[in-house]
């Protein structure tokens, strides 16, 4: 059902990228008339690191979207999920040697088991209709989880030195690098193994009963309890995932960084609509691109990289302002 | 039973709006703690900037339920914009405050007017992203009207009614003062028509409407009035600092803080946000040797605590009217 | 199809208080509302009945402000209000109740009504008016409970009372009576008929045609949007294409 | 009273606490030191250490506990987002302070009475990467630096040292703290193939920059970075291969032929159980130029400390120092930086002379 | 649970499935429900009345384990249901039909009606059940593929009782099914839940509309404040002076 739609998505996902594209010009125009110079760089060189990039955007968001779509629990605790994740896999790096991708076969049962932990033992048990508690409580969950990491690997950066990490390939003339390729495939294989479990399986059809309505599902025999554990489980377990997926392309982490990923992640989850799995990942990829392009730009002598979270940021706001359910959304498709 | 109006006294009954007491006590405790603690002055000025800072966001976050984690942006522009008028143009402290004060309004109403038809968590994350872009401005100003990301030094200022702002009694008591107008300002608004509208808005905007509320007109005023006071608190924060940055003081943790403060402390009561700064404040000074980096656990820990155990924040233990039944599952 | 009433009730010397012309509201493709046409004296009782999804609560809205009319006119003691916000009929003396009550769970059942007496008095004197509207609905001695902990009969008379609390000159009630008890819905009927005396004019939505026939001094059916009949309770009551629609043949 | 207490800030605790580790460390190597030679005027010196939790406001009661403490001057440290604050609040307490780390340029500029810095300003750090420009012959440099107060600094002062040295920045580019995804920059200095490129950052960004810049495939003649993160050894260990041949400045290293310096550094390392870093001795000498200052001074009293401060002209292992007013600085000791290159998964000295050099490495 | 057969308490003649005695019930501080004792057998179909608050929807929430009791006991087949969670119930063939219909909105009436068989007890005739509740209510064959939210009232009700019925119940427990319905509505329903019966099912219901009740139910019980005040055989209370005066309006 959701695969079917995809090529509307595409549709609105083009035609909003030409929109953006062309109010871009029109802005670079309007800044060189007044005396600066503005240039972007839209090679495909440019164009594909920004999609790699928004891959791997799309990829946390998922978890997140997930998460919401099914329990309207906007998880605070994301970000740091997924630096538990990069964590992780340096330990075992360190440890035991272990190249950070084996990690990833440890890190689905622990954070599937972290996840359900936490949806089992703090958030099924927050008193209900208090204002945004779960809110709150993931967002104190998350600090748990960052300054856990901080007593037990300190402040400094922390860095895996795997050899494949800048290793990249040519492919028509454009560097691919092999990290974010990797992404890219695990990135696919979790949009569609998700799509499968929620419109294939018999528990994805108790997933979606629970997230519309959980009185309901209790009363044709769902555990929903256990089914809002699995979800966060597998939400958890998403973001674990990115994150030691992360740890090559980036280098170099600190303890705080989920932060910033978490805001990655909230940004593309509104441009794909909270709780539209596909429309995360397609956020994602928009994200990535509009971010990326937009940092490889100057105007007159000053260099946009440094603004490059403004680009995000701005269309988050204007998202939110004028299409709350996202670029592609319409309520019938969600979760 | 269903009753008719056969009842006897015509007594009109007394409502409870926010014990008065309990913020005499609180402001007792102040007017003390710098005969007591004479040699911590700091510490008591931090944490009555945050104090005052929290009762301010509690206005907007806590009464219309509408939970900024941006008012960090809000200090900062009161910051700034008194440091900057200090250095560029020698205006004296108050009037930059003032001015401060204005320019945080306007953009409250502007900020209010876009995303207020935003509601719960979408709310939330608006702010967030909305505080962000003025730190990446603050940042890269390409001006560098701002001080850039090396940030400004506050230069020297005159003295008010012949005191020197930098002596930190005077800031005690000019903190002091903040709170005590805050909580004054709380106070008046719980009783008045502004106040029960905003409550009225927070529960159900709906029925508000139809009982003669124009939500985002009282919306707008409380953010208004938020911003203002947030402003004047960044206002007397920069003045305590010194010298600040916008990696210090416009940072998203900036603003959770202050959020938490409030949300801790109880955010449906009035004198919530005190305790709730004194507390954190006071937990962290205590921690903080054998926590080291990971001061921030107990923040983690005791917003588990407060929204498992007490959705009311600590006010919540004490009063019940903050704490709904628990609803059955 | 549509069976009007002979006369639309414009006939005497007394100008009705509301009035709505052809007002139409459309959801999309979906025409929710489809012309209609009414008018409200003081004092006089305006039952609105049809199926589930006819758009009567549609209907409701776009009169009570929550709605804009897509196209026609509304107005008020002769002044246009079409589309005007619910807040500012308030104040002109429109009041509503909504058909899932809501009241302000954290609230005491006082300041509950405080809340709307604020719209015309300050300080004591809008908690003295407070009171009296609870005593009017008979919830003054629940005055400090927690509106959360009233039950559902309580709360409908809340709803009410904050609705009066507006002084309103007008009032729209979307089945209150609903769900109440004989005895409760006895009560509430006597309730509605004296604010109906006091010179209120009141436009009521209610599935229950016992109450409807008994309060009522002009009934529209309303069925898929559109009006279907309008007259006294007993001639649409009687009216065959509102058995169709509405009632069923068999009735007890 | 026997001893005499002089106070230090540093962050235990925190973000920074990898440095406070350090500068402890190198406080403690200078106490033992003046005390062994004796002492200041007969009696022992003690370190009053305080800290600030890598935090503003703790770091201001921090120094507000030194203040009541009675010390006669505070050795402060690392962060210059946190020196500026605590800085200036003891200025305004009149209590002469020490900064022996921190490296904005406006910490010193315009400066204050109070507060004197002996380590070099970002001015510096830039200057001595940019006379290694000169004297290669670089034409063309592209920079990117962080966005924090530290990198701009430093990036400011490239941007006019540039001009004065009539090298031309091809690229000035800067990055905001967070997601560590260079590309799009790299991408672009690629395109414009600059003789140099001259990076910023701090400690995770310096590991994932010369990381991307290889996969990317930037290819300068040399790669040079501005202290931060370049010069700590965890910057070798995390890039690795990536690392090697890049020239970064820095402010101190064990081969300087000052007097004292081999013998500082083993002292160091012994205390540290491991590499000591330029801030343990930078600490180092704080403790030592203090220590000196009360001496010159004959007791404790503040303004008198403050006086002798401003006469100091001495000798440590971390380098020679007075303080001067040049340059729009005011109490600021004029060192020179120093210049190290990873070469063979080492950093070996290359600049200045009076580090015994060895030859830079280009990579084309 | 365990599937050993419980001996069928027998009772005039019938098994009795569902009974309740002296149950308690409290929500935090406040009590609801005094004291309540009720029992339902094979093949009844039995009416809970009731003013509003008097604690009918509380008593079904207690049966379908949606909360649990302060005191007494609720058993089905002399299986204790106090405590057991709500799922574990449902599989043991209890179906609640709770107030407000509780449908699955943004999915599909055939997907709604398919999470009715969503236990494995139930998966192997989920097609035959599909067929039956459609044979049942041929209005939703139409309907089939649109999403639940864009039914009517009626029909709503009529994916929530065929929802149910997935479940292959024993025992069906019906909140307030025609609440907010128009009367033509109301009857249809009414005539449907009285022809539930054909099905095997034994069905307690919940109403405010008394008459109605009274006019379809085989026996029934009254409750105010939380405490029952009379129990008998419908027909009979119809009659009753006391119930015509208090709950018929008569
Ligand atoms: N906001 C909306 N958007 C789209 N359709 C709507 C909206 N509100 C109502 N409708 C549709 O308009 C029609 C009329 O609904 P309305 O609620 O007015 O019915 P009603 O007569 O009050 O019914 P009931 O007796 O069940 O309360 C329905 O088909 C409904 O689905
Ligand atoms: N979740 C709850 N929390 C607290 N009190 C509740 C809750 N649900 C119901 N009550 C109270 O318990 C009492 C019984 O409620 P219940 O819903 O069982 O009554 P009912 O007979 O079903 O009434 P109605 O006809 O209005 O549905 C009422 O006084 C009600 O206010
Ligand atoms: C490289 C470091 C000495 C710079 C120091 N952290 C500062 O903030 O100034
Ligand atoms: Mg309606
Ligand atoms: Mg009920």
């Amino acid at each position: 059902m959701l695969a079917s739609k995809n090529n509307k998505h595409l549709q609105r996902f083009l035609t909003v990228a030409a929109g953006i594209v062309i109010l871009a010009v029109v802005a670079a125009q309007l800044l060189s008339r007044s005396g600066a110079e503005a240039s972007f760089d839209i090679s495909a060189q440019t164009i594909i690191q920004g999609l790699l990039v928004g891959g791997v955007y799309g990829l946390i968001g998922l978890g997140l979207s997930l998460i919401f779509g099914v329990m309207r629990v906007v998880n605070f605790a994301h970000g740091d999920a997924l630096t538990l994740g990069m964590f992780l896999a340096l330990f075992m790096f360190n440890r035991l040697g272990l190249d950070p991708y084996v990690t990833i076969l440890i890190a689905l049962p622990v954070g599937f088991a972290l996840g359900y932990g936490i949806q089992r033992f703090v958030l099924a048990r927050l008193p209900e209709g208090v204002g945004n508690s779960s809110l709150l409580a993931t967002l104190g969950i998350g600090l748990i989880f960052s300054n856990s990491i901080f007593l037990g690997f300190g402040a400094q950066p922390q860095s895996v030195n795997v050899p494949y990490a800048i290793s990249t390939v040519n492919i028509a003339g454009v560097q691919l690098s092999i990290p974010f390729l990797v992404a890219g495939l695990i990135t696919a294989i979790s949009i569609t193994s998700l799509n499968f479990l929620l419109y294939r399986t018999e528990i994805g059809r108790a997933i979606r009963a629970t997230a519309q309505n959980s009185l309901g599902a209790e009363l044709q025999g769902v555990n929903t309890r256990q089914i809002q554990a699995i979800v966060f489980g597998i939400g958890i377990t998403l973001a674990l995932v990115a994150g030691i997926l992360l740890l090559p392309i980036l280098g170099s982490v600190i303890p705080t960084i989920g932060e910033n990923f978490l805001l990655k992640a909230f940004v593309v989850t509104v441009l794909g609509g909270l709780g539209n799995l596909s429309g995360a990942i397609i956020g994602g990829l928009f994200l990535g691109v509009v971010e990326t392009v937009g940092a490889s730009g100057q105007i007159g002598s000053i260099g946009l990289n440094a603004w490059r979270d403004a680009f995000g940021l701005t269309m988050f706001v204007l998202v939110l302002l004028f299409r709350p359910e996202g670029l592609f959304g319409k309520t019938v498709k969600r979760v | 039973m269903t009753t008719t109006s056969a009842h006897s006294p015509r007594a009109l009954p007394k409502i409870n709006f926010g014990s008065t007491w309990l913020s005499l006590a609180l402001i007792a405790l102040m007017i003390i703690y710098p005969f007591v603690f004479g040699k911590n002055m700091n510490w008591g000025i931090a944490t009555l900037i945050f104090a005052g800072l929290a009762l301010s966001w509690n206005i907007l976050g806590g009464w219309t339920g509408q939970e900024s984690f941006g008012h960090a942006a809000l200090a900062g522009v009161g910051a700034y914009t008194l440091t900057l008028l200090a250095i560029h143009y020698q205006i004296a402290p108050w009037w930059g405050a003032l001015i401060g004060m204005a320019l945080a309004t306007l953009l409250s109403l502007g900020w209010g007017w876009l995303t207020f038809r935003l509601r719960g968590a979408y709310f939330t994350l608006s702010s967030i992203a909305i505080a962000l872009l003025i730190r990446i401005y603050a940042i890269n100003d390409p001006n560098k009207f701002t001080g850039g990301s090396e940030g400004l030094f506050m230069p020297d200022l005159p003295t008010f009614f012949g005191l020197d702002l930098f002596d930190r009694r005077v800031e005690y008591w000019l903190a002091f003062a903040f709170v005590l107008l805050v909580l004054l300002i709380t106070h008046v608004i719980r009783r008045s028509r502004l106040g029960y509208a905003l409550l009225a808005v927070r529960e159900d905007e709906e029925s508000a409407r139809a009982l003669g509320i124009n939500p985002l007109r009282m919306k707008m005023t409380a953010f208004a009035i938020s911003a203002a006071l947030t402003a004047l608190g960044g206002c007397i924060y920069a003045i305590y600092l010194q010298a600040f940055e916008p990696h210090t003081l416009l940072e998203l943790p900036l603003s959770i803080q202050i959020a938490l403060m409030a949300i801790i402390g109880g955010r449906s009561s009035i004198q919530g946000p005190i305790l709730g700064a004194i507390v954190i404040l006071g937990l962290g000074e205590l921690t903080r040797s054998f926590l080291g980096e990971a001061n921030l656990l107990i923040y983690g820990f005791l917003i588990l605590i407060v929204t498992l155990f007490a959705p009311g924040g600590i006010m919540g233990l004490f009063n019940k009217t903050g704490a709904k039944l628990g609803k059955a599952r | 199809m549509t069976t009007t009433a002979p006369h639309p009730i414009q006939d005497t010397a007394t100008a009705p208080l509301l009035r709505a012309e052809n007002v139409r509201v459309q959801f999309g493709g979906l025409v929710a509302v489809k012309d209609i046409s009414l008018a409200v004296k003081s004092g006089e009782i305006l039952g609105l009945i049809g199926p589930n999804g006819a758009g009567k609560t549609t209907l409701f809205n776009a009169l009570s402000g929550f709605v804009k009319p897509t196209a026609g006119l509304v107005t008020f003691q002769g002044r246009n209000i079409t589309g005007v916000e619910p807040d500012r009929l308030a104040r002109l003396g429109i009041a509503r109740t909504f058909q899932v009550e809501r009241p302000f769970e954290d609230l005491s059942v006082i300041e509950n009504v405080l809340v709307a007496c604020f719209l015309h008095h300050r300080g004591r004197k809008a908690q003295e008016h407070a009171f009296e509207m609870l005593e009017i609905v008979g919830l003054a001695d629940r005055a400090l409970q927690p509106a959360a902990e009233l039950n559902l009969a309580r709360r409908r008379r809340l709803e009410l009372a904050k609705a009066l609390a507006l002084e309103p000159k007008l009032l729209f009630l979307d089945e209150v009576i609903a769900g109440l008890n004989p005895p409760a819905q006895a009560e509430m009927i006597g309730l509605i008929r004296s604010l109906a005396d006091r010179g209120i004019g009141i436009v009521m939505v209610e599935h229950i045609m016992q109450v409807i026939m008994t309060l009522s001094d002009h009934v529209i059916c309303m069925a898929f949007g559109e009006k279907i009949s309008e007259g006294t309770p007993a001639h649409v009551a009687s009216d065959p294409s509102v058995i169709k629609a509405y009632l069923g043949d068999d009735d007890d | 009273q026997d001893t005499i207490k002089i106070g230090a800030i540093t962050s235990v605790t925190g973000r920074f606490a990898e440095f406070g580790k350090q500068q402890l460390a190198g406080f403690k190597v200078g106490v033992d030191e003046v005390n062994r030679k004796g002492g200041v005027n007969g009696k022992k010196i003690e370190l009053i250490i305080e800290d600030n939790a890598s935090d503003v406001n703790k770091g201001l009661a921090a120094a507000e506990r030194l203040v009541n403490a009675g010390v006669p001057i505070v050795i402060n440290e690392y962060s210059s987002s946190l020196v500026k604050a605590q800085a200036q609040y003891l200025a305004r307490q009149k209590v002469p302070v020490l900064v022996v780390t921190s490296s904005g340029d406006d910490i010193t500029k315009p400066g204050n009475d109070y507060i004197y810095r002996l380590n070099q300003p970002a001015t510096e750090y830039a200057r001595a990467i940019f006379n290694i420009f000169r004297d290669n012959k670089i034409k063309t440099v592209a920079m990117i630096a962080g966005t924090g107060a530290f990198e701009k600094s430093v990036a400011e002062a490239a941007v006019e040292i540039g001009k004065e040295y009539g090298i031309q920045l091809v690229e000035n580019q800067s990055y905001d703290r967070g997601i560590n995804d260079f590309r799009p920059v790299l991408n672009r200095i690629r395109g414009k193939n600059p003789d140099a490129v001259f990076m910023v950052s701090y400690a995770e960004d310096s590991v994932a920059l010369m990381r991307q810049a290889r996969e990317v495939g930037v290819k300068p003649r040399i790669f040079a970075g501005g202290a931060a993160g370049f010069a700590l050894p965890d910057f070798i260990k995390g890039a690795g291969d990536a690392a090697e041949s890049v020239v970064t400045a820095t402010a101190w290293v064990p081969e300087l032929r000052y007097a004292g310096t081999q013998k500082l550094n083993v002292d160091l390392t012994k205390a540290l159980k491991g590499e000591p870093t330029y801030h343990a001795a930078q600490a180092y000498a704080g403790v030592i130029v203090a220590a000196e200052a009360i001496k010159r001074a004959g007791g404790t009293d503040r303004e008198k400390v403050k006086a002798a401060l401003g006469g100091i002209k001495m000798n440590t292992a971390f380098g020679p120092i007075e303080f001067k007013d040049f340059d729009g600085f005011k109490n600021q000791s004029p060192l020179e930086m120093v210049a190290q290159q990873v070469q063979n998964g080492k950093f070996v000295p290359v600049y200045p002379k009076s580090a015994s050099p060895k030859p830079i490495k280009f990579e084309r | 649970m365990t599937e050993t057969a419980v001996k069928p308490q027998l009772n005039s003649g019938r098994e009795r499935v569902l009974d309740v005695q002296n149950l308690d019930v409290a929500y935090g501080e406040a009590q609801v429900v005094f004291g309540v004792s009720l029992h339902v057998d094979k093949g009844e179909l039995v009416g809970l009345v009731g003013g509003n608050g008097s604690g009918k929807s509380t008593i079904l929430r207690v049966v379908s384990g949606m909360i649990r009791a302060r005191g007494g006991t609720a058993t089905y087949r002399g299986k204790t249901l106090n405590g057991t969670p709500a799922y574990q119930i449902t599989d043991m063939g209890v179906a609640h039909v709770p107030m407000g219909r509780q449908l699955f909105g943004q999915m599909s009436v055939e997907e709604n009606l398919i999470m009715g068989a969503y236990l494995p007890r139930t998966k192997a005739h989920r097609a035959q059940n599909l067929q039956k509740v459609y044979d049942f209510f041929p209005r939703l064959t139409e309907k089939k593929s649109m999403p639940a939210a864009a039914l009517s009232g009626g029909e709503q009700q009529m994916v929530a009782i065929g929802r149910a019925l997935m479940s292959e119940p024993e025992v069906l427990l019906m909140d307030e099914p025609s609440l907010g319905l128009a009367p033509l509505v109301v009857k249809e329903v009414m005539r449907v839940i009285a022809s539930l019966r054909e099905l095997g099912l034994t069905v307690l219901l919940v109403e405010q509309n008394v008459r109605q009740v009274l006019k379809v139910t085989d026996r029934s019980y009254v409750l105010e404040q939380g405490r029952l005040v009379i129990e008998g055989p419908s027909a009979e209370l119809l009659h009753n002076p006391e119930v015509q005066r208090a709950y018929l309006g008569i």
